[in-house]
Formats: structure tokens, sequence, C-alpha cells
């Protein structure tokens, strides 16, 4: 069987006592898309926060490429291939588009690497690209603090695709974006598979329906059901968790 | 406009030093300046100030007779603000923008370390009031204030005929008490006495609990004390507190004199003893002259000690030797200054010895709970400066062409 | 800000300094040559504070490290041999410890006053920013740091002349310091100093390593999920700071002639900040302009009314911080904001009438 | 005097330092500790505290004068720190480096105020006297060993002081208001806490304490201009060491400073015990920076 590019063995996160995570468990395979989705409080986000090393949890082990990188520090882990968009917009506000996508895309990045001046070419051409597919060009030398909510959404997405990152975390990246905007990023993610992986998390099911990707349903910091869309609407348990009727039979 | 505002703003900066130039007025023919440079601001206004006054008091006086050579004397007055680097920097100010003839002034001896390199680089004169460690020899500087030998060693020749002989040395941690108790250590042992005990508490220290301690456990027969400034004042609080009495386990403070001895509040202090070259209580007519005109021009209440009689008595001097040299010029007033002979001043006969040190007599005086020094001992005549201790710093001296 | 008109401003300065001999009394230049000087740690304070959003309370130590290690050869190099300097015979010592030695040799002074500061600033940046420890624990730690090193200065008196500080040294690589062309070329090389400092930092701006530090002090989280460790920014960034702290430090002493503890203690460090925040911090000719400022201000209000610095220097602080963060840069921006509000507010009483007319109608 | 008694006399001492310490801290633990507000003029409280008692005990003598002037020196500070958390305080919330340089440029004008007030020389507070004199042990195992009577009075001073500010935050609902917005200002304000009045009581309060510390300490040491420089670093120290938003922590912090400077005086110098305790707490902050008690809260901002 092709080994997974991710596989979260395990994993609890507590805090003073309280289970976020309780021995959850995700496999995901090179080049695919998974959507997570669940109720607030599932720990979809806090998941996200233990892969990108930014939680330390308490048991269970994270594997990437092979690699137990559990213990590692978020640059370290970042340097390896994972990148992180967050709820709100992560981008460096007092740097122009360029910049910003500039220093995601640049491979060295130790500090004393870091004296060149300008965008070395073989960053620009990745540059160049993802600023014609995430229709910033003209915006280039902006300042990326006055982009519009959805352009910053699009200038965070671009830079966490230019970060040579193979998996990308994205947390709620339709957030705040009209119907067709979040269309177009439903598209965007669609046409990135082709050499990412991504882990999504979104509420919104018409943004989850675009992605037509397999979902896996949280609840309570436990996977409660994987499956395509479909299966999982139908899903008896699902449906309670999400209308909370049978509440405690569903968690048996 | 306004990117061209925050220009002009950046070009206008630069010219705005040069406004800072004051053209130095040129010298009317009638007029000589003089600098006076002391900290009028900072943690060591609380006793140049005075020291300040008393020298614009002689020179007040001076001009009233007539100025000297015929010209009045023009204080030019500058704040060292308690720092060395604007010591050296207002020194510099004065000889050359302001072109005084001569400068009164310094304190700390940071502070006239400070200055050294200034007078020696361009030959003025300056007029030092304060006791020091000494080890110091310059021909460009008038030391007014005690040498070691005139102050904490006639301090000690009056322990040992009292008979105390096991000393404890206390000091503020910088160059005077460390370099002033290395001396003292010689001179104890070579007399027969015992060191007691030797500690230092940083400069603003204000707990001496520890330090209490270790003095009871010591039990010695007296505390030589150099504590500078506020260090006083915890200090005789916590021995206060401690139930440590006068008579048990006297005194003997190097750095409070009347000024020091009100702020602290005379009933804190009282007992104590201190050595000095001046005590206000000196009954002197020249003394009794000087204190009425102080307390005229700055008020009935204030207080006359050592430093200021020395900023007061230094002018006169200057004068003196401006009048036998018949110059301004700072070498010729030195050396004339050296051959003036025996001066009647408020604290004494005096005289400036050829290391341009002052002979000065040295006394031992009681605090009284009005403030006041009751005069105990004095030394049999005026004491001959000694820059290098001769046990301490053996083969060095100091001679001056 | 049209494009000609920041460099035309910086060659404005550039020619202000290097006319400044003709137009400047002896003394005056020479105070401008020290506050030159005092600029060049500026401009480290400026990469290390404007820049990377870290502030040091304790530049004073580096600035210090800088100065006692030049005026250490000094006073070496002026003794006859088997001499020993003068304070540490009246402070007990028989002979000038190993480590002193060490500086009689030129090459290694120069040596020791750019790596010692600049060690000394990578090692405390190394062990406080790999900890994670927050902007103000950071302030505070340095501000610790300075207390006690010029405790430590004035305690061990013996080998760094404590109290009274380090002073009345004479030549310099064979120079009287006391000549006017001595003085005259040091101020050409504190102003070529300075320049040489201030391309640096220009040219640092322009690097990816500059974006860094902007995008550190923004939002240091930020950048981390962007692969990058502000750890090692940061140090880098404080150590130039401490370079750049200690040469200043070794040219000031030259210009002034005396190094004590009370010039490395708390308080001349704050003013060494009081004079980057008035700049604005983050912009290099702001900056060089503002130690001029405050410096020049301090001699003139010192002489004029002693009792007013203390109480100038407080309220400048207040009001830099609260009106004009961007310090001078932020005037015209203040500028415009007051115009801007009586404009809103003069508007408001004309307009009213018609405006809430039309808004009834529909 | 017996080797025990000079043991049991440093262990009072350090005793007697750490509550000078605490007490000097106290007022910070609750402005810095808590509402996150660097206030680099907490020294110069200390000194208007001091001058406030020097003031009273002018006017009010007796023996209840200085009780009076303690009362006094607690409003007197307050009412200025109030002044200051409206007129300066209040506008750089969210900006702690800033509040640091602006706080240190009031302390720049409260020096100069004081000395234009009451001159460069200090004043004179004079301990009233009941409490001038020591309790002495002159038999037994202890004998030679005396116990000033003003140490003992700031001892016991900080002990009620320390006790009332934990039933003031515990007990009180103004203390809950403070906790509130210590955890999360956004969260209280949305329950309709008033931060702003909140932000104001509380640091005035910790400005009052440092009055009240000022009056205490005016009984050992002096009270010039520059007293307060001599304190505001180690008490910061003290705060950082004890543990943000926790009093129990800086009461430990400063029992255990005390006892170190005490022990470390008897073989060192003072001036070296003093630099030994800033590098040990600058190393000791690397290792626990959240301080020795500190809550696990996923909400504490990094200070």
């Amino acid at each position: 069987m092709q080994n997974a590019l991710l596989s979260v063995e395990n994993i609890t996160v507590s805090f003073d006592g309280f289970n976020a995570l309780d021995g959850i468990s995700l496999r995901l395979m090179p080049t695919s898309i998974r959507v997570l989705i669940g109720p607030n409080g599932a720990g979809k986000s806090t998941l996200l926060d233990t892969v990108i090393g930014n939680v330390r949890p308490t048991k269970g082990r994270i594997v990437f490429r092979g690699e137990d990188i559990t213990e590692l520090n978020e640059y370290k882990i970042v340097r390896r291939g994972i990148c992180r968009k967050f709820q709100a917009p992560g981008i460096l506000e007092n740097l122009s588009v360029l910049d910003n996508l500039s220093l995601a895309a640049r491979p060295r990045r130790e500090s004393w690497r870091s004296f060149g001046v300008g965008i070395d070419s073989s960053v620009r051409a990745r540059v160049e690209r993802v600023l014609e597919r995430i229709g910033l060009e003209e915006k280039r030398h902006t300042m990326a603090g006055q982009l519009s909510h959805g352009q910053k959404q699009w200038l965070e997405i671009g830079m966490v695709v230019s970060s040579h990152a193979d998996l990308l975390l994205l947390d709620e990246p339709a957030a705040g974006m009209s119907l067709d905007e979040s269309a177009q990023t439903a598209e965007l993610i669609r046409s990135l598979a082709s050499d990412h992986s991504f882990l999504v998390i979104d509420h919104d099911m018409t943004f989850v329906e675009q992605l037509s990707a397999p979902v896996s349903v949280m609840h309570m910091g436990r996977m409660l059901k994987e499956g395509t869309l479909e299966e999982i609407q139908r899903d008896p348990q699902v449906i309670a968790v999400y209308l909370g009727r049978e509440k405690e039979e569903a968690v048996a | 406009m306004n990117r061209l505002l925050q220009g002009a703003m950046k070009a206008a900066v630069p010219c705005l030093c040069g406004l800072l130039i004051s053209p130095a007025s040129p010298a009317q023919d009638n007029t000589v300046k003089v600098g006076v440079l002391h900290s009028l601001s900072g943690t060591m206004a609380i006793s140049e100030v005075t020291v300040k006054n008393a020298t614009l008091l002689a020179i007040d006086q001076i001009n009233a007779q007539g100025g000297v050579l015929g010209r009045k004397i023009v204080p030019v007055v500058e704040d060292g603000a308690s720092d060395p680097a604007i010591f050296s920097q207002k020194a510099q100010k004065l000889i050359q923008e302001d072109k005084v003839v001569t400068v009164f002034g310094g304190w700390t001896s940071a502070s006239r370390k400070a200055m050294l390199p200034v007078f020696e680089r361009f030959h003025s004169l300056l007029w030092y009031p304060v006791q020091f460690e000494g080890n110091e020899c310059s021909a460009d500087i008038m030391y007014s204030g005690a040498q070691p030998n005139q102050q904490i060693l006639p301090a000690l020749d009056w322990a040992f005929e009292k008979g105390k002989k096991r000393i404890f040395l206390l000091g503020s941690d910088y160059v005077f008490p460390r370099t002033a108790n290395l001396i003292l250590k010689k001179h104890i042992l070579h007399d027969g006495g015992t060191v007691a005990g030797e500690e230092y508490v940083p400069l603003g220290g204000t707990d001496f609990s520890s330090i209490i301690t270790k003095i009871r456990v010591a039990k010695p027969d007296i505390i030589f004390n150099t504590l500078n400034g506020d260090s006083n004042v915890s200090f005789f609080k916590q021995m206060a507190a401690a139930g440590i009495t006068e008579s048990q386990i006297p005194v003997m403070s190097f750095s409070i004199a009347e000024q020091e001895a009100k702020a602290m509040g005379p009933s804190l202090v009282n007992g104590s003893y201190a050595a000095w070259n001046y005590f206000e209580s000196l009954n002197d007519p020249m003394n009794k002259q000087f204190i009425a005109a102080y307390r005229k021009k700055y008020g009935q209440d204030s207080v006359i000690d050592d430093p200021m009689v020395h900023g007061y008595i230094d002018v006169y001097i200057w004068a003196a030797a401006v009048k036998k040299a018949g110059s301004f010029d700072p070498q010729s007033v030195r050396k004339a200054a050296t051959e003036l002979g025996w001066t009647g001043t408020a604290m004494g006969p005096i005289q400036f010895a050829d290391n341009q040190s002052l002979y000065q007599t040295a006394y031992v005086g009681q605090l009284q709970p009005d403030g006041q020094f009751n005069i105990l001992w004095k030394s049999k005549e005026p004491l001959r400066p000694e820059p290098y201790d001769a046990l301490a710093f053996p083969g060095r001296s100091c001679v001056i062409r | 800000m049209k494009k000609w008109l920041r460099p035309a401003l910086d060659l404005a300065l550039l020619a202000a300094l290097v006319a400044a001999p003709l137009y400047l009394s002896a003394y005056h230049l020479s105070l401008l040559g020290r506050f030159l000087a005092m600029a060049i740690l500026s401009l480290g304070l400026c990469l290390v504070w404007g820049w990377s959003g870290v502030l040091s309370l304790g530049q004073g130590v580096f600035w210090g490290l800088g100065a006692y290690v030049l005026v250490m050869h000094l006073k070496l190099v002026g003794l006859q041999p088997g001499d020993m300097p003068d304070f540490m015979l009246w402070s007990g010592l028989d002979h000038t410890p190993g480590w002193w030695t060490l500086f009689r040799h030129p090459a290694v002074a120069l040596a020791g006053v750019l790596i010692v500061p600049t060690v000394a600033a990578a090692g405390l940046a190394w062990l406080v920013f790999n900890r994670r420890v927050g902007g103000i624990y950071f302030a505070l730690i340095t501000q610790a740091l300075a207390l006690a090193f010029a405790t430590l200065l004035i305690s061990e008196q013996a080998y760094t002349g404590g109290f009274n500080g380090l002073t009345d040294f004479t030549t310099v690589l064979g120079h009287y310091i006391v000549d006017p062309s001595f003085q005259r070329a040091l101020y050409w090389i504190t102003v070529g100093a300075l320049a040489a400092a201030f391309l640096f930092c220009r040219w640092m701006g322009k690097t990816n390593f500059g974006k860094v530090l902007l995008a550190i002090r923004d939002g240091e989280s930020r950048i981390r999920f962007l692969g990058y460790n502000p750890a090692g920014y940061k140090t880098i960034a404080f150590a130039i700071g401490g370079a750049f702290a200690g040469i200043s430090g070794a040219l000031y002493v030259l210009h002034v002639g005396v190094i004590s503890p009370a010039m490395v203690g708390v308080m001349p460090s704050i003013e060494m900040v009081v004079a980057v925040a008035v700049g604005g911090r983050s912009s290099f000719t702001g900056v060089i302009l503002g130690t001029l400022l405050v410096n020049f201000g301090k001699d003139w209000i010192s002489s004029a009314m002693p009792e007013m610095w203390q109480l100038s220097i407080g309220l400048l602080f207040i009001l830099v911080v609260t009106l004009l963060p961007k310090g001078l840069a932020g005037i015209p921006e203040l500028g415009r904001q007051i115009t801007e509000r009586i404009r809103r507010r003069t508007a408001r009483r004309g307009v009213e009438p018609e405006v809430l007319a039309i808004t009834q109608k529909n | 005097m017996g080797h025990l008694a000079v043991l049991t006399g440093q262990l009072f001492n350090g005793i007697s330092v750490g509550s000078i310490l605490l007490l000097t801290a106290l007022g910070l633990a609750l402005s810095f500790g808590l509402m996150n507000v660097i206030n680099m003029a907490h020294g110069e409280m200390l000194m208007v505290g001091g001058y406030v008692a020097y003031l009273t005990c002018r006017f009010v003598h007796g023996p209840a004068g200085f009780l009076l002037a303690l009362l006094f020196s607690f409003l007197g500070a307050a009412v200025l720190g109030g002044v200051l958390e409206v007129t300066v305080i209040r506008w750089l919330y969210g900006r702690p480096l800033d509040t640091l340089l602006a706080t240190w440029g009031v302390s720049l004008i409260l020096q100069q105020g004081a000395r234009s007030l009451f001159g460069a020389i200090g004043v004179d507070v004079v301990a009233p006297h009941w409490l001038s004199g020591s309790v002495a042990i002159n038999h037994g195992v202890l004998a030679g060993l005396t116990l000033p009577y003003v140490r003992i009075f700031i001892i016991l001073l900080t002990i009620v002081t320390f006790a009332l500010l934990l039933l003031f935050i515990a007990r009180t609902r103004w203390g809950l208001f403070l906790r509130a917005v210590h955890q999360d200002r956004e969260m209280a304000q949305a329950l309709g806490v008033n931060t702003k009045w909140v932000d104001l009581l509380v640091f005035a309060a910790g400005t009052g304490v440092a009055g009240l510390a000022g009056a205490a300490l005016a009984l050992i040491a002096p009270v010039t201009p520059t007293v307060g420089q001599s304190y505001v670093v180690y008490a910061f120290l003290v705060v950082i060491v004890g543990g943000l938003g926790s009093l129990l922590g800086t009461a430990l912090a400063a029992l255990l400073v005390g006892l170190f400077s005490s022990t470390v005086q008897m073989f060192t110098g003072v001036s070296l015990s003093d630099v030994f305790l800033l590098v040990l707490v600058i190393v000791f902050i690397q290792f626990r920076p959240r301080g020795i008690i500190f809550q696990r809260s996923r909400v504490m901002k990094e200070a």
C-alpha cells in the first residue's frame, strides 16, 4: 500500500484535564484533499495546531513522509513541507504583496542566508505563477494591509501554495467570502491538488461539495465517521451529532 | 504637501545646531570671566549648590572692593549634572567658548578626573574645593580640599589618643572610601591598632542589616564611616533601630558636615564625630564675618561647612595670586599662589604648598543636638599636604614645576 | 514621497555635516563629533527596536564595553615599560593583570572593540530569544543587566578604575589626542564611520533579512509559520546593534577623554532610547537627527535652565511616545490628523441642514 | 554573640529585606502582574509616599501621627496614580513598550517636581517613639540577638497588606472584575464589566500600596528625589520571578531574594551580592519564563 504523506497516530491533547483531542488518528495520501467537518469545539483547529507544532500533544505521534515530527519546532516542521493558513489572514501587513509571496517562496530561510537583495530568479518564476493564479498581478506593489478581505485570504492561500509545501492545512479558507469567490477558491484548490495535498476545515457545505473530496467528521476530539460527502450526510450518527437528538447512544 | 513639510523638517535640524553657537561676546576691557562649575541637578546637587553659593559670595565681595587688577569678575555658572562626561564637556565650553581665565568647581573625584585632561589640554587652572583620596599631582589643578593625611589620619591620631584601637571601616563602594581605607589599614597596623572589619555598600544602597550584624559581632571601639550622601541616612536609622547607641560604638564620619547633618535631622546623628579642616563653630572673627555675609545673602537658616569655606577662600587666594603675578595667565597665577605665604582666613592660617595642595589645620568635632559641632581636638599646626601616603605608596612624591 | 526627495535630504544632511567645521566653533564641533558617534549607536538601536521590535534598555553595556576596551589599550600605551596604571597602584594591585596587558597591541585592541560587544550582545540575545522570552521581559532584563554592569564596574575598582572610570590617556597610535589636527581627523573619522553605518543600514533595509525583521516586529508568530526562526534573525540584529554600540563607545571616548560607570548605567541607556524614539524608530535619517536634537537640546537646556533638563526629557518622552510614535517623521501625519479633525468639525456645521433634509426625503 | 544568634539574626534580616522587597513590589504585582501595565514611575510613587508621610508627621504630632501618615501616603499615591492612569496610561493600553517609556518620562518629572518642592536635600521622617528601639535577647542560647521594632513593624505591615490584597482579589466584586479583565479583557467587556473603571481603580490601588510602602520605608531609609530609583529595578524583577498575575509567587520570590542577599552578603561585599542576584535572576527567567507560580491557560498572552 502506498505509504501515507501524513499519518496522525492516536493523538491526545489535553488542557488542564480537558481533552481537546482524544486519541484521534488520520491518514492522508499524497496529492489528495481531505475535508474536516464537525461542530464547534470538536477539535478541528487543535488538530491542525498539533500537526504544525503549535501545540504539543500529550500522547501519540505525527509522522510526515515517514519522519516523526511530533517534537519539532514550528519553523522546522514548516521547512519540511507543511504550511498552515489561519482563520484570521496571516499575511504581513507592512510588506508588499510581492514581498509576502517571495518570503513564503524562498527556499533558504536561515537568517545567515537571507542577506541577498531582491528576489532570486528561481523564486521569481514561482511567485509570478502564483500571482497570476490568485489574480493579484496589478496589486503586486501595494501593501498587503491595504487589500480587501477576500484578496487577503487569496494572498494567504497564494503564500501557502508558493511555499514549497506539499501538505497545506487550510483553516476555513472560504470564511467571509462571497458565493462566487468561494467557488473560485474551491476551483483553485482542486487545480492545485495535482501536486499538493490539502487538509481543509470548513463549515460551508456548498464549498465542501465543490471540493468533492472525502470528508472526516470529528466530534469531541475523536474521529466519528469518514467517507464521501453523500455517505456522511445520510449517516444517522452524524445527523444526531449535528442536530443533537439522540446524543448519548450516537457517541457509544 | 505633507511630504514636503516632512522633508523641510529634516533639513531644518542641521542648521538648528548652527544657531546654537552663542558667539562668545568680546570681553569688554574692564571685566574678566571666571568659570563656576558644580552639579546643580542630579544626586550631587545636595552638596554642590551651597559651594557654588559660597564661591559667588566671594566674587561679589571682591567686586565690591573694586575687583582685581581693576577688572570686575564675571562668574559664568555651569551645571555638571552629577555626570563626569558633562563636567568635562562644560569645562571645555567654559575654557574654549566663554574664554574664562580660571574655573572653581568639581566635587566627586570622578568629576575631577573627567575634567583633568581638559585642563591639561588647554592649560587653564581648576580650583578643587573638596577633600579627596589624593594620589594625584597635576600642574593645572589647585587642590584646596584636604589630602588623606589632613583629614583621615588626624582622626586616627585622635582615636588612638582616646584608646580606641579596634577600628571597623565602613564606606560607600567608590574610589575615596576604598583608597582612604587602604591608607588607614596601613597606619592602623603600623601604630598597633586592629582592623575589626571592612565593608562597602553600593552608592545609593539602603540595606545595612547584614553589615550591622557584622559590626555587632566585631565589637569595634569605633567605626570609621566613609559612606556618601543618602546611604548615611539609612545607616544611622538602621543602627538606631538595632539599638546601637553612640556610647556603645562611636562613629567617626568623613562625609557628614553641617549640611548633611541638618538634612538628616540632627537628632539622628547626634553624638557622632567628624573630622574636617573647618567647622562653622570655629570662633574666629573672620569666620563670624563670613558666616554673617553668607546668611545675609542666602538666608538666615543656612549652615556653613568645610567644602563651602574652601570654595570661598579659593577665590580670595586666586585674586591675591593674580595681584602678585600682575596677570590673569593661569601658569603665572598658579606659581604666584604657592608663593603667597601664610594668609589668615575663616578656617585659620593657610597657604598653598609647592605641590599645589593646601596647608590646613585638622579639627575633630562632635555633633550636638542643634546640628553644630563641638570642637574636641585640633592638630598642633597646619598640616603639610601629602598627595602620596608614605606607608601606602612609598617612594612616590608630587613635585610640580 | 517623491522618489528623489529622500536621497536629496540625506545628501543635504551629509553636506551640512561635511561643512560643519566651517560654521561651527571648536567647542561645538567637538560636541557635534561626539553626538555623531552616539548616532552610530542610535542606528544600531534603530535596527534592533525600530525594525525587529526588540526594545533594549541596556545598550549602554555594549557601548561601555567598546569604550573600556579602547581606553584600556590607550592607558597601556601611555605607560613607560614596567609601570602600572595609577588607579591600580592605589587600589592595592602589585602588577597589571594579564587580561589587561592583552590589549596593549593596537590590532588586538581594535579587534577587541569590534568583537567583545558583538559577542556579548549575540550571547545574551541567543540565550534569551531561544527561550521565547517576550518583549517586556527582555527590556527589563537588559535594564537589570545595565545596573549589574555599572555596579560591577564601580566595585571592581582595582581593574576598572571604579567610580572615577578611566581617563588621562594622551596618545592614540602615536598621535597626541590634544592637538587640533587629531581632533579634526577624529571628526572626519566619526563622520565616515556614521556614513558607513548608515549605508550598511540602508542596504540591510533592502535585503530579505530586513523584510523578515519587519515581519517579526509586526507579528512574530506569523513569520514562524512561514518557516522562519525569529530567534536567529533577532540575534543577528541584536549583535549588529551591539557592534554599532561598541564602535560608538570607542569613538565617543576619544572625543570626550573619559569613560566612567556613570555613562553606561541605567539612565544613559534610556537616554539612548529616547534619541531613537524622537527620531522615528524605523527611519535611519530620522534617528540620526533625533540623536543630534536630543543631545544638543540637553547641552543647551542644561546650561540655560539646569532645573529644566530632567523635566523636559520627561515631557519629551511622554509626548513622543503618545502623540508621535513615528517621531519626527510623524509630525506631518499628526498635522494632517489635526487639520482633518478641524475641517470635519467646520464642515459639519456648514453642511448639516441640507444633508438632513435630503436624508429625510427618501 | 553566639553562632546560633548570628544565624537567626541573618534569617531575621533575610525576612526583613524580603518583606521590604515584597512591600515595594506588591503595588507592581497589581499594576504590572495583573493589569499588564509597565509603570516605571513605581519607584517615584514610593518617594511620594515618603514625602506625604514627612508632611503628615510635621503637622500631626504624637503617636497617631505615623499611622495617619501611612493612610495619607496610601491615598496620596493612589490619587496620583489615578491621575497618571487617566492622562497617560489609558491611551497606551496594548502598547506595553510605549507605556514603559512614557512612565519613565513621568518618573523623571516626579523626581524633578520633588526636587523643586522639597529641595535636592532629602527630608527626614522621624520614627515615632513607640517604634524606635528593639527587642534585645541577652541570655540563653540567642544572647546578643536584637530585633528592631521598626523591622518587625514593616514585616507585620507587609503581611497585613498582602492578606488584604489577597482578600480584595479573591473575595470582593472588584477583585472578580480584576481577575476577569486579567484573563480576557474582551470577554470581560462582553460580560458588562466596565474595564475603564477596573483599570483606573486597580492601577490607583497599586500606586497606593507603593505610597504606603514609601511611608513605611521612610523609617529606615532616606526620602530624597532619587530614592525611587534604588527600588524600581528590583521590584520589577521580583514580580517577574514570582510570575505575572500571582501575588503568592511575588511573595515567594521576594522572600527568596531577601534570604539570598542576606546570606550571600555574609561572605561577599554588598555590591558583588547585588551583581550575583541580578545575573541569577536573568538566568532564572531563561528557564522559567513564566515565573515560580503561573496559571496554565491557553489564553495567557505572552508577556
